[in-house]
């Protein structure tokens, strides 16, 4: 079975205590998550997550306080309005969703830590490496996609020639 | 009096009243091509013109109307002009609103002859005579802009129903392997010209993040992975932002259908945070906080 | 007249795709581009012009130069492999000029341009006639012609069934050395001319550096690098260093170089924040004249080769001919 | 407490809320909002008069509800400081309503106590006509009462009448009645004598409740009027059937005794004459006594009459017969109604009443012209007078024509005859009551005082007229009548601008009034619900039979019993909850009170803050399984310990629902603590209290006692000896989680869940005892909020940091002490409130602050001003200057949120920069393929 590349960006006061929860507590984690400490999930712009995936991530796991918990009133609100929309445009151009992933772990939470990575790395494994990263140049094949695209439009006015 | 005629008798209305120093309207250049132009004078006015190719977003000259910045830093010590008039249509309008809750510029600095738009004509002028609409101004059903100082020209009583957005469909239907396949094909015609950014009113950054001279978040490399990173992440910062003026897929010299990632987003932002980019002058939400009734992921 | 069948070409261009990388236009969903292609059947023949030149087969958008591998207190430099042999077939005289202005700033005159050279020696280059001029096409102006055979190796000219073959090198020679030609009597029809004014005379170019008029244009201009990237001809480019994934202990980093456009607004800025082209028009300006005045000043004719990309790429429709038009009207 | 309140460095700011926090540490600035109190702190002793004359009473909230207490009160006896506040919504939507400012409440709350005197001297503060407005006013505190919401309004007019009639008729013993209540006679003390003198024309309710009002404030008043009685409209406009004539005398005696002076039949029209009397002003209040008439053919009739004319006739006892006349009445208004119920009274054969206005749009009240049909008069609305038709030289009647009418334009009436419906109502005597209107034949010839047609006398918003020092109030500034209460209004009003006048003070201050009162559906209810409020309905005034009112003026409408008044009274729903009876005002010998005091805000700079803010017991009704506010003698442990405290509500005194003394007593632990269904936590304090109460039931009540707990948590310092002690003493312990409270045979049977089967699994008692845990009080989010803190999991205040931070805050100068951190007991809550303690006077000790290092910083260079790090600062540490984001360091606490906004990563966080992130990723990433090597193009 492969096993994935993880990153996991994790809130000092919530999920990075959670991880040290879940190792004082003995808890089984998978070993695939390199731990990221960030402030607050709040940091973790957009661009960082998309360097991950870029430089060969597997996954990236998003942690964060519980809303409402945030040591920083509301750093997390805004991790939890601007990476869903990271997922969507992600999505769109065509990685598996299962990929990234938000989710709150408090201080206590332990077993909660434990249970999200290892649910995180049991979806990944399925879904085998990342094709995300490219290693030089794409295939340059014209995906046979029957769609209207748009002409070159600036050059448009080129001559018909011979 | 023709609409043309109309905008050029405003135009030199506000220009000769000293209300504003510069218009920033349309022309037509060799070709017949409709382009933009910058007029501080009440007799260039005569050069404005008005038509279904005025499809330039021309709020992208605006902030560096405003402050001068003809480039950053101009040798030429020259006063840049307090209010500018500049033609709108509904979609650029909406540019003024998004700029205006970025602090680019004040609504007074600004003189928006907004114009009753009925769409936007595809491809090149009178080359072709029955041409059709743009797709985006088929699914669009704005025909007023939402800032303007004055309104030029009657918005249809009727109008047409709103298509829906096929090619955004067609994409999103795709298997995901497909999906990254196609997207990989687009990405790789890129040749990093930058033409989409700058002629995108929102990206008005000193320098783009993705071409700072310290390479930290993408490589000059003008390979697939560089310009599929700067494609992404533009379309990211545009969240909440963009418009659809389309003005970024148009001048793409190599066809790449860039509308498609700013356009999807828009639709998840409008789904998750209730916002449209520009239709009030206000942030876009993705800085903001949860709502209440918006529940964590 | 030596004359080659639609058929044999075919076999010949089948027989050259499977030796060498075969670069000929070819029609993608938005226009046609040069590209590899593996069969003459993949070959566009009636398209338009293609959207961007031939340059990029031997001035890629970016390349390495060097890689670096450090090791402790060992470093490792690797130099990138010396290039393929390639053709490029279908080629328009407009951006065969622009392969030869390239080699003139990067071949003839030193330093040399180890990179381009290795693949300008294993590059050769087989034109075809354009039988008529485009809307935005000006070559004539610039002393061109559309079916001006003089930088290819091969020229073609399509004469319907047949197509008429000239060999102008002896690397050209010995490309169709073995081709079954036939000689048919007769000269090639020249390709339809249409005289393009409008462009100033090389002194009405000295003189508009001061011209007011510069700013004014510059004004409307995006400072993009459209008309640079679409240019046969243009040839700036950056050159940096940048870190690689390395293992544990190491430090891996190459040396890139890509394209570069003076049409950029920081192309100019210097450590310390000045930038003595901070205005727009003074780098349309400078673009221009780099090709109609200090290109010539330096190596010989002028860097513009007529093929009109730029006047149909600009999105705001900056048009060389109107601004040259308006500086000779000054200067006269 | 005391000793804290005592300390010159404290400054107590009690019954205050904090409106905003902003700045940061060493800068705070915090607005503070004092509630008004009503009452001085500063001079208040607590001595309680105030309380034992109150007539309200409301819910002991100090006591969990169970005792009451009066809306002036005071928090706890060991309250600090100990004043009195009193508890006011605002002001009640009656007083509102009344232009005299008549609190109404205030008498109807003494009325429920039968504290009739009382009500009286409360209604007399702004009304010194209560005999009148309780019969002829259109009552607008009615149409404004709450209760009219619900289901009727109070019958607040009857109430008045009801209190002017028993004081009229108790008028000898009202001077004993006032000395034994507490408060003695409200205007006893008169205020020094200012030396002024005014004058004022007019015997009417505005003038005389003007010359009231100046005396009680120290002035010297005579008033004059042209006729031999006072009391003006009220006395010669109401006719007695109404309005008895003796009850007004009284009341208008009453007024003379308070040191009004009266000159009658004095006609004055010379009023600068007056002022060079040595008057310092004059008030003009000659009302609107003359009757108009139109001048339609033969109106010069001598038949034709003055309905004001025959009035005041009446009204000064002329004996009048109209046995065989028959009579029309013209007009459709109050005094219309009043003069054909008057010519009804004198005999006539027969009483017409012609008006414009159709039925039901007729000005007067429609109760009325009811009764005035029940009274024999034929009401003939909606007709126009043509012509008075004279036959011989007697009147034979009245020419009308049929009307469509549309109300009035521009004072003129709009209507159109219908053809053809021109008739005669026969009569032989025509009375003119179609309106009526000032006679200004008095006023200085040369324009000096100037009228305004077709109102009256024109003044300023001071009611003075164009003659400065000459003031003027009711029907004659309107030129036309009012109600009373609107003329008392307005008389009010004068004596305040007059008085400002005299003092040469500019521009009159109305009093501040308080917000009115708008209780909801569901808090009417409430109130109706507990009984605050009675259920009956409103109470029917009955009257005189039509037959006894023939040929005499006895008054028609009877007043209520007693009984009635206090069952009415009972239905009052007490709006503001404090009635405004101002009976504290009188009772309180210090002067303490003012009941127009405002709220006030204060501005406090101060460099830190320490939130104390506590806790709130857990609602045992929450879990309704323990029977609390479901059974009876289930008690929360607060309860018990109100109870039980010697000055609790029953004096210390625990009892059962049925007044026996508890025999056994069941305590059940962890209510609402240790529960994933309430509170995940433990409380903490609950075990220890739990064992205080076990033993002082087992040794004050002398009951078995038992236990039953689901873990001991006796942790401190003396716990587990006094756990011990406890056991010994013979106190029962069971483990266990009790699952149910139910009533079974009379007893309370407490049933829980086993843990160690060394006991029985259940247990009878009478009474059980909930040992309730703590949760965060009810504003803590939006505390947080104010404050710019976080908040656990549970709901409590977040500290910086659990082990090594427990007093901090994650906001610097913000610390916590006590239970709004997390629950805790006495001994911990002193110590964590030390240590608050000693790290504010470390910050405040030490002159300087040290920063975090990790903030975030702005490259300029990168910026393009567009604010979105701004919107996505938590701490609003952003601002835009220049065009250019700016980072204030003593409010940035460095989460990076910013920097995770910024589109062109111009903001960065230091320690956690993107280049230090990214290498770290990168490093993080670079053991997983080292060897695989990106490839180029």
């Amino acid at each position: 079975m492969y096993e994935p590349k993880v990153i996991g960006f994790l809130c000092t006061w919530c999920s990075y205590t959670g991880a040290d929860s879940a190792g004082t507590s003995r808890l089984k984690t998978p070993w695939n998550l390199r731990a990221v400490r960030v402030p607050c999930s709040g940091r973790v712009a957009p661009e960082l997550i998309l360097r991950a995936f870029d430089q060969g991530a597997d996954g990236v796991l998003v942690l964060g306080c519980h809303i409402g918990e945030c040591h920083y009133d509301s750093g997390n609100h805004r991790a939890a309005k601007r990476i869903p929309l990271l997922l969507s445009i992600l999505e769109f151009a065509g990685m598996q969703p299962e990929r990234l992933r938000l989710d709150w772990v408090s201080a206590s939470e332990g077993d909660r830590y434990a249970r999200i990575v290892s649910e995180f790395v049991d979806a990944l494994r399925p879904l085998g490496p990342n094709t995300w990263r490219i290693n030089g140049a794409a295939p340059r094949a014209d995906a046979a996609i029957g769609m209207p695209l748009p002409a070159a439009s600036g050059l448009s006015g080129g001559a018909p020639c011979p | 009096m023709s609409i043309s005629e109309a905008m050029q008798s405003a135009a030199r209305d506000v220009l000769a009243s000293g209300q504003v120093q510069r218009v920033i309207g349309y022309e037509t250049g060799p070709h017949g091509r409709v382009r933009p132009a910058i007029i501080d004078r009440p007799e260039e006015a005569e050069r404005l013109v008005w038509s279904a190719d005025c499809t330039h977003n021309l709020t992208v000259y605006l902030h560096r109307a405003l402050t001068g910045e003809n480039g950053r830093a101009s040798r030429e010590a020259v006063a840049p002009p307090a209010r500018v008039a500049i033609v709108v249509k509904p979609c650029d309008s909406r540019a003024i609103n998004v700029l205006l809750a970025e602090h680019q510029f004040s609504r007074e600095q600004v003189f928006a002859i907004g114009m009753a738009c009925e769409g936007m004509r595809q491809g090149a002028p009178a080359s072709a005579p029955e041409a059709t609409l743009q797709a985006r101004c088929l699914r669009c059903r704005e025909r007023v802009p939402v800032v303007h100082d004055v309104l030029l020209g009657e918005p249809p009583s009727a109008l047409p129903e709103a298509l829906p957005d096929e090619a955004l469909a067609h994409v999103r239907d795709l298997p995901p392997a497909e999906r990254a396949a196609f997207w990989l094909s687009q990405f790789d015609r890129c040749i990093r010209c930058y033409a989409c950014r700058q002629a995108c009113p929102m990206c008005n950054c000193p320098t783009c993040l993705f071409e700072q001279e310290d390479a930290l978040w993408v490589g000059m490399r003008i390979a697939p992975s560089e310009k599929r990173t700067f494609h992404l992440g533009r379309a990211l910062h545009l969240a909440g932002r963009c418009v659809g003026c389309n003005e970024c897929e148009r001048v793409c010299p190599m066809g790449i259908p860039i509308g498609l990632l700013n356009r999807h987003l828009a639709e998840t932002v409008e789904s998750l945070y209730g916002h449209r980019a520009g239709m009030q002058p206000v942030l876009s939400p993705v800085t903001g906080m949860l709502s209440a009734e918006e529940s964590a992921p | 007249m030596k004359t080659l069948s639609r058929e044999n070409l075919n076999l010949w261009l089948d027989g050259l795709a499977a030796q060498h990388a075969l670069i000929a236009p070819h029609l993608e969903a938005p226009g046609v581009f040069y590209r590899p292609v593996q069969r003459a059947q993949e070959i566009a023949w009636e398209a338009g012009r293609p959207v961007l030149s031939a340059k990029e087969f031997l001035f890629p958008p970016s390349e390495r130069l060097l890689k670096v591998e450090k090791r402790g207190p060992d470093v490792r430099l690797e130099a990138s492999p010396s290039a393929a042999p390639q053709v490029i077939f279908g080629l328009r005289p407009c951006d065969a000029r622009g392969i030869r202005v390239l080699d003139t700033a990067f071949v003839d005159t030193p330093p040399i341009d180890s990179r381009y050279a290795s693949r300008r020696e294993n590059t050769l280059l087989v034109g075809l006639a354009c039988r008529s001029m485009g809307a935005s096409c000006f070559c004539t102006a610039v002393g061109l012609a559309p079916d001006d055979p003089r930088d290819m190796d091969v020229m073609f000219s399509d004469r319907g069934a047949t197509l008429a073959v000239q060999a102008l090198t002896p690397r050209g020679e010995a490309l169709i050395a073995n081709l079954p030609l036939v000689e048919e009597l007769g000269e090639v029809e020249p390709a339809s001319r249409r005289e393009v004014g409008g462009l100033p005379t090389a002194e009405a170019w000295k003189e508009s550096y001061s011209d007011a008029r510069w700013a004014k244009h510059g004004e409307r201009c995006l400072s993009c690098r459209l008309c640079a990237y679409v240019c046969p001809t243009c040839r700036c480019y950056d050159v940096r260093d940048e870190a690689l994934p390395s293992p544990p202990g190491e430090a891996h980093f190459e040396r890139l170089r890509a394209w570069d456009s003076c049409m950029r607004e920081g192309y100019r800025l210097t450590a310390g924040g000045h930038n003595p082209r901070a205005a727009s028009g003074s780098r349309l300006r400078n673009r221009l004249l780099c090709k109609f005045v200090y290109y010539p000043h330096q190596y010989g004719p002028a860097a513009c080769t007529g093929c009109g990309r730029c006047l149909d790429a600009c999105p705001v429709n900056l048009d060389l001919l109107e601004i040259g038009g308006a500086l000779q009207e000054a200067a006269q | 407490m005391v000793s804290v309140g005592r300390q010159k460095n404290i400054k107590l700011l009690s019954y205050s809320e904090i409106e905003s926090v902003s700045g940061y540490v060493g800068n705070f600035e915090v607005r503070v909002r004092r509630k008004p109190r009503y009452i001085d702190e500063s001079k208040c002793t607590g001595c309680g008069n105030c309380a034992s004359v109150c007539p309200i009473e409301v819910t002991n909230v100090f006591d969990l509800g169970l005792s009451t207490r009066r809306a002036v009160y005071r928090h706890s006896p060991q309250a600090v400081p100990g004043a009195y506040t009193i508890e006011k919504r605002g002001i009640a939507p009656c007083r509102n309503a009344c232009p005299t400012d008549q609190r109404a409440q205030g008498y109807i709350a003494l009325v429920r106590q039968g504290r009739f005197a009382d009500a009286y001297w409360a209604i007399r503060r702004e009304h010194p006509f209560p005999s009148v407005c309780g019969r002829v006013c259109n009552h607008r505190c009615e149409d404004a009462c709450t209760r009219g919401s619900y289901d009727q309004p109070v019958n607040i007019m009857a109430l008045k009448r009801f209190v002017a009639d028993w004081a009229f008729d108790h008028r000898d013993q009202l001077p004993a009645q006032r000395a034994k209540s507490l408060t003695g006679t409200p205007f006893a003390a008169h205020p020094t004598a200012s030396g002024k003198k005014i004058a004022i024309i007019g015997a009417g309710p505005a003038g005389l409740t003007t010359a009231l009002d100046l005396v009680r404030l120290g002035h010297q008043t005579t008033v004059f009027d042209s006729l031999p009685v006072a009391g003006g409209m009220m006395r010669v406009g109401i006719p007695p059937h109404r309005m008895p004539v003796e009850l007004l005398e009284w009341e208008i005696q009453q007024i003379l005794d308070e040191g009004v002076q009266l000159r009658l039949n004095t006609w004055v029209d010379d009023i600068p004459a007056l002022l060079d009397q040595g008057y310092h002003a004059v008030l003009i209040a000659t009302g609107a006594h003359q009757a108009k008439k139109i001048p339609i053919r033969n109106s010069n009739h001598p038949d034709n009459w003055l309905s004001l004319n025959l009035l005041r006739r009446v009204a000064q006892g002329e004996a009048i017969d109209l046995r065989e006349r028959s009579v029309i009445v013209m007009g459709g208004g109050n005094v219309a109604l009043d003069t054909a119920r008057t010519v009804v009274r004198l005999g006539a054969r027969q009483v017409s009443m012609v008006c414009l206005e159709p039925r039901g749009e007729m000005p007067g009240f429609a109760w009325e012209v009811e009764v005035a049909e029940q009274e024999g008069i034929h009401v003939l609305p909606a007709r126009t007078f043509k012509e008075v038709v004279v036959k011989g030289n007697r009147i034979a009647g009245l020419r009308c024509a049929e009307v469509v009418f549309r109300g009035f334009k521009r004072g003129r009436p709009d209507i159109s005859e219908i053809p053809g419906t021109e008739h005669v109502v026969p009569g032989d005597l025509v009375i003119w009551a179609i309106g009526q209107g000032p006679d200004f034949s008095f006023l200085p010839g040369d324009g000096s005082i100037n009228t305004c047609y077709p109102v009256g006398i024109q003044t300023n918003s001071e009611m003075m007229t164009t003659t400065p020092g000459v003031f003027c109030a009711g029907d004659v500034r309107r030129g036309q009548t009012f109600f009373v209460v609107d003329a008392i209004g307005e008389g009010h009003h004068a004596a305040r601008c007059i008085d400002r006048y005299l003092r040469g003070e500019q521009g009159v201050r109305e009093p501040h009034r308080p917000p009115v009162v708008e209780l909801r559906r569901e808090e009417i209810e409430h109130k109706v619900e507990l009984g605050e409020a009675a259920r009956r309905p409103r109470a029917v005034i009955r009257n005189i039979g039509v037959e006894a009112r023939r040929l005499n003026f006895r008054e028609v409408d009877l007043t209520l019993t007693e009984a009635e008044a206090v069952a009415e009274a009972e239905r009052c729903l007490r709006c503001g909850i404090c009635s405004e009876c101002l009976e504290c005002v009188s009772a309180c010998e210090r002067g303490a009170i003012n009941h127009d005091m405002q709220p006030e805000i204060l501005d406090l700079k101060v460099g830190t803050l320490v939130l104390a803010t506590g806790f709130r017991d857990f609602d045992p009704r929450v879990a309704p399984e323990l029977g609390h506010g479901r059974l009876a003698n289930v008690l929360s442990a607060m309860e018990f310990e109100r109870l039980i405290n010697t000055g609790g509500p029953t004096l210390g005194k625990v009892l059962l629902a049925n007044g026996q003394p508890p025999k056994r007593v069941a305590i059940v632990h962890c209510v609402g603590s240790r529960d994933d269904r309430y509170h995940e936590y433990c409380s903490r304090a609950c075990c220890m209290y739990s064992l205080k109460i076990a033993q002082l039931a087992h040794e004050y009540l002398q009951a078995e006692v038992f236990e039953i707990y689901r873990d001991m948590r006796s942790f401190g310092k003396g716990y587990e000896e006094f756990y011990n002690r406890t056991r010994a003493s013979g106190v029962h312990f069971f483990h266990g989680r009790v699952r149910e409270v139910t009533a079974v045979d009379g007893h309370l049977r407490v049933q829980w869940e086993e843990s160690f089967h060394n006991e029985p699994d259940q247990v009878d008692v009478d009474l059980v005892i909930l040992a309730t845990g703590m949760e965060p009080q009810g504003d803590t989010a939006r505390m947080a909020k104010l404050f710019g803190l976080s908040r656990s999991r549970d709901g409590f205040f977040l500290e910086r940091h659990p082990k090594l931070a427990p007093v901090e805050t994650s906001s610097q100068g913000i610390f916590l002490a006590g239970a709004c951190q997390s629950p805790k007991d006495i001994p911990d809550t002193v110590a964590q409130a030390a240590a608050a303690a000693a790290g504010a006077l470390a910050l405040i000790d030490q002159h300087t602050i040290s920063l975090d290092p990790s903030i975030a910083e702005v490259e300029v260079a990168r910026c393009l001003g567009c604010g979105q790090c701004a919107a996505a600062c938590p701490y609003g540490a952003i601002e835009l200057a220049r065009g250019k984001a700016a980072v204030n360091a003593y409010l940035c606490k460095g989460c990076g949120t910013c920097a995770g906004a910024c589109p062109n990563k111009a903001m960065s966080l230091i320690h956690f920069d993107d280049r230090q992130l990214i290498a770290e990723l990168d490093g993080a990433l670079a053991w997983i393929d080292a060897a695989e090597e990106v490839g180029h193009v």
